[in-house]
C-alpha cells in the first residue's frame, strides 16, 4: 500500500486518466446525444473501431492528419446512417441492429485492413498520422496542475470541450431541444409537425461523429496504429457511463472520470501483485460501484425529504 | 354562419390491423362555428380528427379547406393550412416548460441558440391575446390539467390555428374549468376561428356547439343544428336505442364500517404536503362521493388506500385491519377492488389479452390454478362469461386489449374489479371519457353492487355523476375533507363548486359529527 | 476411418510436391505467434516447393475440432498445428488417420498415452531466450546508457497470467538476478492479447515507476508497450519476431529504442522440420525441444542491438548462452510449475 | 381469409425476401472478393449438409444459443435488459467443472450435479443485477454488462486456484474425469446428450412463462409494470426471479456446453454467447418456442460460413459482415410492409362490402 500512495497522487497518474478517460468520454458523450432522442445506440463499439481503421487509412494515404481525423468521423456518420436506415425506416429491432454492427465492424475493419496493408492484425506497414500533443501556453506553467492538465493530445480536449458544446447543444439549441423533446414523448413532436425519425437521424449522426473522434484517439493519438477489435470493449463501457451520469453530459463526463481513474489505478496496482485477475475487476466494480452509490443516494433523497417534513 | 371552410370528402381509413375506421364519410364544417362531433367509442372521430391533422393518411377520399383539395400528409401541411389540434391524450414534454412546449419547432433564435426570453415574450403575448393566462416558465409536469389544457390551445392558436380541433377536451376538466374553457371557446369563435368539438357530454354540445356531426360505426349518420335536436335525440342517433341517463336507485341502506381512514398525512417527494390529517369512512352498501378538482390529493388518498404507496402517519383500515404494512396482495384480499383514473397506466396491460388482463388480480387462486399450474379451460369460460356479461365488444377473449376502442378498454377493467367479489369498490373517474351507453351501463352494476351490501368510494370530476350517484358526498381540497354531506341530493352544484375551490369550509364539529358518527 | 493406401507409383523427377496445411488456432496479424508459423509455410512453399494453404480458425475453440477433421480428411500429407490447446484434439484425432502426418509445434502430444507415431511434436525453450533478455536488462538498468536511470528496476507486460507467458517470465527473472540479484521487476498481466491501448498503459504505468526498460510478451497487445518506450523515452525488448525490424523504416524513432528481441522461431523450426522431413530424418513419434542450441530460441542482435549495446554487454551476452547450451546455467521452466512456486519467484523480485 | 392470415402468410414471404435479399448482398460480396464464388456461395449454403460432421457441427452449436436464447428470453420478457447472459454461461462453466473435477460421483449422477451447481452459480449471478435494481434501481444493463466483466476475472482467478492443471500450457483444469462428460449420442459426430436438455429446457420455458401462475405474472410485469402491481403482483419478486431463471438457464447452458464439448475448461475470456442469446431472442420474437429455430439458424449461418471460409478463398472476416447483413434484414419489420398495408385494405373492404352486399 505503502507504494501505492505515492503514485496515485503523483502528477503523472492524473495525467493518465484523462488519457484513459478520452475515448470513453467521446463514446459515452456519443451514448447520450443517441439516448436523448430515445434510440439505444448499442453499435457504438463498432463504430469506433471502424472510424479508427478510416482514421489511419486515409492519414496513410494522404499524409494528412487533419484528413484522417475527418475521415474518421465521416466513417462514424455513415455507420450510424446505417444504423438508422434499418431501425427507423425498416424498424429492424435497435438493439439488434447494434450488435449487428459490431459484427460487421469487427469482421469488415480486418478485411479491410487486409486490403491496405495486408496484414491481419494491425496497421504498422502503414505509415499513418498521429494527431499531436500540444502544450498549453498559460496552464503549462502552473506547477502541478500544469503537468497533469498540459500536453495533452488535441483530441483529449476537443473530447472536454465537447462535454461542454453538448451540454450548451442539447439546452440551449433549437435541434437540442427538438432531441429531448423527441426522445421523451415523440408524439407531441409529431404533433407540432417536427419529423421524429428525422431528429432521430441527426441524434444518430451527431453520435456517430462523436464515436467517430473516439476511434480516431484509439488509432491516431492513444496509438499510432490500428489493430484488430482494438476498442475492446470501451463501447460498452461507455453505455455504462453514460447510464451512470444519468444522460447529462457534466454527469457523464464524471462517471467517464471515475471509470478512466479505476482503469489507470488497475495499470500501476498490479505492482502489487494482487493476483491480476482482481486487479482487472478493478474498473468494473467501481463502475457497479459507483452506480449503486448513485442510485443509494437518490434513494436516501426521497426518503429524507419525507423524513424531514413529518 | 361563414362559408364552408373545411370539407372531408367521402373519406375511408383502414388501420395496419384491418379496423375499418372511418368508412365513406362526409364532414362539412363553416367558417366560425362550433362543430360538434359525436358518437360512440371506437366510432371513428379520433380517426378521422387524425386524418385532418396529419397523424394517418385516408385510404380513400379528399380533403378541402376553403374549397381547395389539399394532400395532408403531415402536421406540418396541417398547420401550415391552418388547422391546430388539442388532442384527446396532452401533446406536452413533461420535462419542459410551458415557453418551451410553445415555440418547439418554430424556436425564436439567436445567434443559433434558441432564445429563451423571446420565447417567453411569445407565450405571454399571445396568452394575454387570448386571455388563456399561463405561467410561461412553469414545467408542464408541474401543471394541473386545466392548464395543460390551456397551453395545448395556446399552442395550436401561436401556429396560425384557423381551425381548432379539440378531441374531448373536458373529459379531464372540473366544472368551473369546463366553464372557463368555453369562455374562452367563445372568444376565440368571436374572433373568428372555427372549433370542431368532441365530447361525450351531452350538455356541454348542447350549451356551446352550433351544428353537431354524429358518427356511428366509422360513418357520419347525419348533420343536424344542435338547437334542433334534443339531448335524448342525440344519445339515439349515436347508440342507436334510448338511453337513460337519469339514476333510479333507492336510498343507502348501510351496515358495518368497511373503509375507515383516520388521520392521514402524506407527504411527496418535493417535500409539498399532499395530504392534510385527513379522515372520512365508507359503510357497507352506500356509496361515498368524492368531489373536489383534480390534484387536491384524491390520487395520493387511492395510492395509500390501495397499497400502492405507503403512508407514514394516521391510519387506514380496511374490513378491521390496519393496512399499514400489508402488501397490495394482502389488501386485495381484504376485499377491496380498484378502478384506475389512469386505465392505460394502471388498469390494462394493452399488449396482453382479455383473459390475461381480467384475470390479474386471481390467477393466484385456487380454483384458476393447480399449484401454479394455470387452469386454461377455466379462464378461458369465466372470462367469455364476462365479456358477455359486460357486453365488451371484441373478437374474442385472446383479442390484445390494444385492439378495443376506449370504452371496452374501460368495460374489461370493471369487469374484472367488479367480478372479484369485492367488499369494497375505490372507483376513481369510472366513467372518464367513455360513450353514454358504457356509462348507463357503469351506473346501473355500480348500484346493483352497492345494493348486494359493498361500499363504494367514487371519486369524479364529473359533478354531475358524484352528486347523482353518491349517498353522502365529501368535498376534497388541499389535501383536507372540506365539507361533507350526509344527503346529496340537498346540495346545489354552485354551492359545492364554492367549497371545491377553497372559498367556503365547514367547520371542524361539523365535519366531526358527520365522520364519527 | 483406416483405409489402406495403395502402393503409389512415383516416377523419379517428377515427384509430387508436399501438400501441407497449416491450422491456427487464432488469427494471422500478431505479428508474433501466428505470423510466425505463416512465415514459416511461406518459406517452406518457396523453399521446397510444397502446395501450402494456411488455415486461420480464430479464437472460436468450438470449431478447432471439427475444422482438425475436416483437414484430415482432405487431401494433405502433412497437418501442422500449434499450441497446447490444439494438442488434446490432435490426440483424439491423429491415431484415426494414421496414413496422415501431423506437426504439433509449441506444445507436445503425451506419447505414453498413446500410438502418436504419426505426431513430431516442437516445444520451445522461451525461457532460455528471455534468460538471456533477463540479464541484458538487468545490466543496463543501471549503465550509463542514455535513456536508463540509476534504479535498479525493469518491467515485464504478459498478455495473461498463463503458463507459456510466465515460461518467459521466469527465464526473464532469473536471467536478470544472475546478473544481479538486487533487482526489481515491475510485473503486469493485460489480461488479453489483444488490447493494445491497455498495453501502452500498463508499460506507461511502469515506466512511471522509474522502470527504464519494459519487455512486453503479449502479442498484438504488446505493441502497446513498444509505442510507451517511444512516448516515454525509455528501452524495450521485443518479443517472437524482431520488433524493431518490423518498425525500422515506418517508425525508426520507435525501432532505436527497441534493444532486442527475444526470437521465438515458430518459422524457422517448421522449416526444420519440413526439410528434415524431405531428407527422411524427421523423428516421427517424438517430441523435441528447441532452444538456443537449435537457433530456434535467441536474441536479435540486428543493426540497433549493434550499434546500442556496449560492448562488454554483448560480450555477457554471448558468454551467458554459451553456458545454457553447455548446461551450465540451468532455467527453470514455468510449464508444470505450481502456483506458490511461482509466486514466490515471483516476489523476489517485487519492488 | 382473414387479417391474420394475411399477417401470417405476409411474415413468412417477407422472410423468404429478406433471406433472398440477404444472400443477393451477399453473393454481390463474395463476387468482390472472391475468385470462386460459385463454389464459395455452395459451400456456405450446402456446406453444413455435406457431411454428418458437418451437420453436427450445426447442431453442436445450436445447443449452447438455446440455453443463452431462452435465458434472455425470460429476461426480456420481464422487460430486464439484462445482458448477465454472457457472464452466468462463463460461470455456469467454471462452477460445473469444478464438481466435475473436485467430486467423484456416479456416471448417472456426477453430470447432474455439475450441471445443477452450474445453473445455481449462474442464477446467484443473475440474482446480482435483480437485486440491485429492486433495492435501489440500479440499472440492470449497466451493472449487467460490467458484472460480465466481474464474472470473467472472478471465475478465472477460481477455476485457477482450484481446479487448474499445472501442467497445462494454457490456463485450463484437470481433465474431466469419463463419469461427468456428457455423452456423444451421434457416432462422427459431437452431439452431446445436452442436446435433450435443451429440448428439455425449451419445453420447461414455454410452460413456464405461458402456463404457470409465475410466468403469467412475470409477462405481466413486463408488459405493464405498473399495471402489474396494482394488480396484486409482487413486481420486485418478479423482477428478481426473472434475472435468476434467465441467470440459471444461462448457467445449465455454460455448464452443459463445457461438460458436452470440452475435456477440461479453458475458456480465458468471454465465449461471446450472451449477446448471441440476445440475437436468437430478438429474432425469437421472445417467444421460447421459436428459440430453437432461430438457434438452429443462427448456427447454420455459423457453420456454413465457417466452411466456405475454410474450402474457398473468401476470407473469415468476410463473413461476420455478411452474418450481420443477414440478421438485420430478417429482423427489418417494415421490409414490404407497404405491400402487406394494401393487401390487407383490399381485404377488408371486401369483407365490408360482403357484409353489406
Ligand atoms: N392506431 C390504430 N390502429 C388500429 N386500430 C385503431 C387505431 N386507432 C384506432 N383504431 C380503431 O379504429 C376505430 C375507431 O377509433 P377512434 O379512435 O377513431 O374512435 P373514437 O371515435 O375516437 O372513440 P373514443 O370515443 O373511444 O375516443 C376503433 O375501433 C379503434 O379500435
Ligand atoms: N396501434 C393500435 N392498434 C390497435 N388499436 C389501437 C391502436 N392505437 C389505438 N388503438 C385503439 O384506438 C382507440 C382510439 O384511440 P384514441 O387514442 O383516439 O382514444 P381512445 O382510447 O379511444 O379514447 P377514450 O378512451 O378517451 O375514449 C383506442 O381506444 C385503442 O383501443
Ligand atoms: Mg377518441
Ligand atoms: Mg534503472
Amino acid at each position: 500500500m505503502e507504494n501505492l500512495l505515492p503514485i496515485i497522487f503523483s502528477t503523472s497518474f492524473a495525467y493518465s486518466v484523462l488519457r484513459v478517460t478520452t475515448p470513453i468520454l467521446f463514446a459515452s458523450l456519443a451514448a447520450i446525444i443517441s439516448d436523448k432522442a430515445g434510440v439505444i445506440n448499442i453499435g457504438l463499439e463498432g463504430i469506433m473501431l471502424f472510424a479508427a481503421l478510416m482514421g489511419v487509412i486515409s492519414s496513410a494515404f494522404t499524409q494528412s492528419v487533419l484528413i484522417g481525423v475527418l475521415c474518421a468521423v465521416a466513417t462514424g456518420v455513415l455507420l450510424s446512417l446505417v444504423l438508422a436506415y434499418f431501425s427507423l425506416n425498416l424498424k429492424s429491432d435497435i438493439i439488434l441492429t447494434g450488435i449487428a454492427l459490431n459484427l460487421f465492424s469487427s469482421g469488415g475493419t480486418v478485411f479491410l485492413l487486409f486490403l491496405a496493408a495486408q496484414d491481419k492484425g494491425i496497421s504498422v506497414s502503414l505509415q499513418s498520422k498521429v494527431v499531436p500533443e500540444i502544450s498549453i501556453p498559460l496552464i503549462n506553467s502552473i506547477p502541478v496542475l500544469g503537468e497533469i492538465l498540459s500536453g495533452h493530445n488535441i483530441l483529449t480536449y476537443v473530447s472536454l470541450l465537447c462535454v461542454f458544446l453538448i451540454h450548451l447543444f442539447l439546452y440551449k439549441t433549437p435541434l437540442g431541444l427538438r432531441i429531448r423533446a423527441v426522445g421523451e414523448t415523440p408524439n407531441a413532436a409529431d404533433s407540432v409537425g417536427i419529423s421524429v425519425r428525422r431528429i432521430q437521424y441527426m441524434a444518430l449522426m451527431i453520435s456517430g461523429a462523436l464515436a467517430g473522434l473516439g476511434g480516431a484517439y484509439m488509432s491516431m493519438g492513444y496509438v499510432s496504429w490500428f489493430s484488430r477489435d482494438m476498442t475492446a470493449g470501451r463501447g460498452f463501457i461507455a453505455l455504462a457511463a453514460e447510464a451512470m451520469g444519468r444522460g447529462t453530459p457534466l454527469g457523464t463526463f464524471l462517471a467517464a472520470i471515475i471509470f478512466g481513474f479505476a482503469d489507470a489505478l488497475s495499470n500501476v496496482m498490479q505492482s502489487l501483485r494482487v493476483p491480476a485477475e482482481f486487479v482487472q475487476m478493478i474498473p468494473y466494480v467501481t463502475t457497479i460501484l459507483g452506480l449503486v452509490i448513485y442510485s443509494i443516494k437518490q434513494n436516501n433523497k426521497i426518503k429524507k425529504y419525507r423524513r424531514n417534513q413529518v | 354562419m361563414g362559408n364552408e371552410i373545411l370539407l372531408m370528402k367521402n373519406i375511408t381509413k383502414v388501420y395496419p390491423n384491418g379496423i375499418v375506421a372511418n368508412k365513406d364519410v362526409n364532414f362539412s364544417v363553416n367558417e366560425g362555428e362550433i362543430h360538434a362531433l359525436m358518437g360512440e367509442n371506437g366510432a371513428g372521430k379520433s380517426t378521422l380528427m387524425k386524418m385532418l391533422f396529419g397523424l394517418e393518411t385516408p385510404e380513400e377520399g379528399e380533403i378541402f379547406i376553403n374549397g381547395k383539395a389539399i394532400k395532408i400528409d403531415s402536421p406540418t401541411t396541417a398547420i401550415k393550412n391552418g388547422i391546430g389540434m388539442v388532442h384527446q391524450h396532452f401533446m406536452l414534454v413533461p420535462s419542459l416548460t410551458i415557453a418551451e412546449n410553445m415555440v418547439l419547432g418554430i424556436e425564436p433564435r439567436k445567434n443559433g441558440f434558441i432564445d429563451f426570453k423571446k420565447a417567453v415574450a411569445i407565450t405571454e403575448e399571445i396568452s394575454k391575446k387570448y386571455n388563456l393566462i399561463v405561467d410561461p416558465e412553469a414545467k408542464i409536469e408541474d401543471l394541473p390539467v386545466g392548464m395543460k389544457q390551456k397551453v395545448e390551445i395556446l399552442k395550436a392558436l401561436l401556429r396560425g390555428a384557423e381551425i381548432l380541433i379539440l378531441d374531448e377536451p373536458t373529459a379531464v376538466l372540473t366544472p368551473q374549468e369546463t366553464k372557463e374553457l368555453f369562455e374562452e371557446l367563445v372568444t376565440l369563435k368571436e374572433k373568428g376561428h372555427t372549433i370542431i368539438f368532441i365530447s361525450h357530454k351531452l350538455k356541454e354540445i348542447k350549451e356551446i356547439c352550433d351544428r353537431i356531426t354524429i358518427l356511428r360505426g366509422g360513418r357520419s349518420v347525419g348533420v343536424h343544428h344542435v338547437k334542433d335536436v334534443t339531448q335524448e335525440e342525440i344519445s339515439r342517433l349515436m347508440v342507436g336505442r334510448d338511453v337513460v341517463l337519469k339514476i333510479d336507485k333507492t336510498p343507502a341502506k348501510p351496515k358495518e364500517i368497511v373503509l375507515k381512514v383516520k388521520e392521514v398525512n402524506h407527504i411527496d417527494v418535493m417535500g409539498k404536503n399532499i395530504l392534510n390529517k385527513i379522515s372520512f369512512f365508507v359503510r357497507e352498501g352506500e356509496i361515498v362521493g368524492i368531489a373536489g378538482v383534480e390534484g387536491n390529493g384524491q390520487r395520493e388518498l387511492i395510492e395509500l388506500i390501495t397499497g400502492l404507496d405507503q403512508y407514514d402517519e394516521g391510519s387506514i383500515v380496511i374490513c378491521d385491519k390496519e393496512i399499514r404494512d400489508l402488501t397490495i396482495k394482502q389488501i386485495r384480499d381484504l376485499g377491496i377492488s380498484h378502478i384506475s383514473e389512469d386505465r392505460m397506466t394502471y388498469g390494462v396491460a394493452e399488449f396482453a389479452s382479455i383473459e390475461e388482463n381480467i384475470i390479474s388480480d386471481r390467477f393466484d387462486n385456487k380454483d384458476l390454478n393447480n399449484k401454479g399450474l394455470l387452469k386454461i379451460r377455466k379462464i378461458q369460460s369465466l372470462v367469455k362469461q364476462l365479456i358477455d356479461d359486460y357486453k365488451v365488444k371484441c373478437d374474442n377473449g385472446q383479442q390484445p386489449v390494444k385492439m378495443l376502442s376506449g370504452g371496452n378498454i374501460q368495460k374489461v377493467v370493471v369487469a374484472r374489479e367488479f367480478s372479484s367479489s369485492p367488499k369494497i369498490i375505490i372507483a376513481n373517474q369510472p366513467t372518464r371519457g367513455i360513450d353514454v351507453g358504457a356509462i348507463e351501463f357503469i351506473y346501473e352494476k355500480l348500484i346493483q353492487l352497492r345494493d348486494e351490501g359493498v361500499g363504494v368510494l367514487l371519486i369524479s370530476s364529473d359533478l354531475n355523476e358524484v352528486m347523482e350517484l353518491s349517498d353522502r358526498l365529501l368535498v376534497m381540497y388541499g389535501g383536507e375533507v372540506v365539507a361533507s354531506f350526509e344527503d346529496s341530493t340537498k346540495v346545489t352544484e354552485e354551492e359545492l363548486g364554492m367549497y371545491m375551490l377553497g372559498i367556503k369550509k365547514q367547520v371542524f364539529e361539523e365535519k366531526r359529527r358527520v365522520e364519527n358518527e | 476411418g483406416c483405409s489402406t493406401k495403395a502402393p503409389e507409383v512415383s516416377t523419379e523427377g517428377e515427384e509430387e510436391p508436399l501438400k501441407i496445411a497449416v491450422l491456427l488456432n487464432g488469427n494471422l496479424g500478431d505479428k508474433s505467434f501466428f505470423d510466425s508459423a505463416n512465415e514459416g509455410a511461406k518459406e517452406i512453399q518457396s523453399k521446397f516447393g510444397a502446395i501450402t494453404k494456411v488455415i486461420e480458425m480464430g479464437p472460436d475453440q468450438m470449431k478447432w475440432e471439427p475444422t482438425l477433421a475436416d483437414v484430415s480428411e482432405e487431401d494433405w500429407d502433412i497437418i501442422i498445428s500449434g499450441t497446447w490447446q490444439m494438442q488434446e484434439y490432435l490426440e483424439k484425432i491423429a491415431p484415426e488417420y494414421p496414413e496422415k502426418k501431423y506437426i504439433l509445434f509449441d506444445a507436445a502430444v503425451d506419447y505414453s498415452s498413446g500410438n502418436f507415431g504419426n505426431i513430431y511434436s516442437i516445444n520451445y525453450k522461451q525461457n532460455e531466450g528471455s534468460f538471456l533478455a533477463g540479464a541484458l536488462a538487468a545490466k543496463i538498468t543501471t549503465s550509463d546508457m542514455e535513456l536508463a536511470n540509476p534504479e535498479k528496476m525493469i518491467g515485464f507486460v504478459g498478455g495473461m497470467d498463463i503458463p507459456v507467458i510466465n515460461d518467459f517470465l521466469v527465464g526473464y527473472i532469473q536471467g536478470a538476478q544472475y546478473v544481479d540479484p538486487e533487482i526489481k521487476i515491475a510485473i503486469s498481466y493485460i489480461g488479453d492479447f489483444f488490447d493494445s491501448a491497455k498495453g501502452k498503459e500498463m508499460a506507461l504505468a511502469q515506466y512511471n515507476q522509474k522502470v527504464d526498460l519494459v519487455f512486453p510478451v503479449a502479442s498484438q497487445a504488446g505493441l502497446g508497450a513498444l509505442d510507451a518506450a517511444k512516448s516515454e523515452k525509455k528501452y524495450a525488448i521485443g518479443v517472437d519476431s524482431d520488433q524493431a525490424m518490423i518498425f525500422k523504416g515506418s517508425d525508426n524513432e520507435k525501432a532505436e529504442l527497441i534493444l532486442s528481441s527475444v526470437l521465438k522461431r515458430v518459422d524457422q523450426s517448421l522449416v526444420r522440420a519440413i526439410e528434415l522431413e524431405i531428407e527422411g530424418k524427421l523423428p516421427w513419434g517424438t517430441a523435441e525441444a528447441l532452444g538456443l542450441n537449435e537457433e530456434s530460441i535467441g536474441l536479435a542482435k540486428n543493426e540497433y542491438y549493434d550499434k546500442n549495446i556496449p560492448q562488454e554487454l554483448r560480450d555477457l551476452v554471448e558468454e551467458i548462452s554459451a553456458k545454457i547450451i553447455s548446461g551450465e546455467i540451468k532455467v527453470d521452466t514455468a510449464i508444470g510449475m505450481d502456483t506458490n512456486k511461482l509466486d514466490e519467484i515471483r516476489n523476489s523480485v517485487k519492488p | 381469409m382473414s387479417n391474420k392470415k394475411i399477417e401470417t402468410q405476409f411474415e413468412i414471404i417477407r422472410t423468404f425476401v429478406a433471406i433472398l435479399m440477404a444472400m443477393t448482398l451477399a453473393l454481390l460480396i463474395i463476387l468482390l472478393v472472391s475468385k470462386q464464388p460459385v463454389d464459395a456461395l455452395t459451400s456456405f449454403l450446402t456446406g453444413p449438409f455435406s457431411s454428418i460432421r458437418r451437420f453436427g457441427n450445426v447442431i453442436e452449436m445450436t445447443i449452447p444459443f438455446v440455453f443463452s436464447g431462452l435465458a434472455v428470453c425470460v429476461m426480456f420478457q420481464a422487460k430486464q435488459f439484462n445482458m448477465i447472459g454472457e457472464g452466468a454461461f462463463y460461470v455456469g462453466g467454471v462452477a460445473a467443472s469444478f464438481i466435475a473435477v473436485k467430486f467423484l460421483l456416479p456416471a448417472g449422477i456426477h453430470p447432474f450435479a455439475a450441471i445443477l451447481f452450474g445453473g445455481v452459480v449462474g442464477g446467484l449471478v443473475g440474482l446480482l443485477p435483480g437485486f440491485l435494481k429492486v433495492k435501489w434501481n440500479a440499472n440492470e444493463l449497466v451493472s449487467s454488462l460490467m458484472l460480465n466483466y466481474v464474472c470473467l476475472y472472478l471465475g478465472l482467478y477460481m477455476m485457477k486456484s482450484t481446479i487448474r492443471d499445472p501442467n497445462a500450457g494454457m490456463i485450463g483444469s484437470y481433465v474431466f474425469p469419463e463419469t461427468a462428460m456428457l455423452k456423444k449420442i451421434l457416432a462422427g459426430t459431437r452431439i452431446h446428450s445436452g442436446l435433450f436438455i435443451a429440448i428439455l429446457f425449451i419445453a420447461l420455458t414455454y410452460l413456464f412463462m405461458y402456463r404457470t401462475k409465475w410466468g403469467y405474472a412475470l409477462r405481466m410485469t413486463g408488459l405493464n409494470e405498473s399495471f402489474a402491481k396494482y394488480s396484486g403482483i409482487n413486481t420486485k419478486r418478479v423482477i428478481i426471479y426473472s434475472q435468476v431463471i434467465g441467470g440459471l438457464i444461462a448457467g445449465i447452458g455454460g455448464a452443459t456446453e463445457i461438460l458436452g464439448m470440452y475435456q477440461r475448461f479453458q475458456w480465458s475470456a468471454l465465449p461471446g454467447y450472451g449477446f448471441d442469446g440476445i440475437i436468437i431472442a430478438i429474432l425469437a420474437r421472445n417467444n421460447p418456442i421459436f428459440v430453437p429455430i432461430a438457434a438452429f439458424f443462427l448456427a447454420y449461418l455459423r457453420v456454413g460460413a465457417d466452411i466456405m471460409a475454410r474450402m474457398t478463398d473468401v476470407p473469415s472476416e468476410v463473413i461476420s459482415a455478411i452474418q450481420a447483413i443477414i440478421i438485420v434484414l430478417i429482423a427489418a419489420k417494415r421490409f414490404l410492409a407497404k405491400w402487406q398495408h394494401k393487401r390487407i385494405i383490399k381485404n377488408s373492404q371486401e369483407k365490408l362490402a360482403v357484409k353489406e352486399g
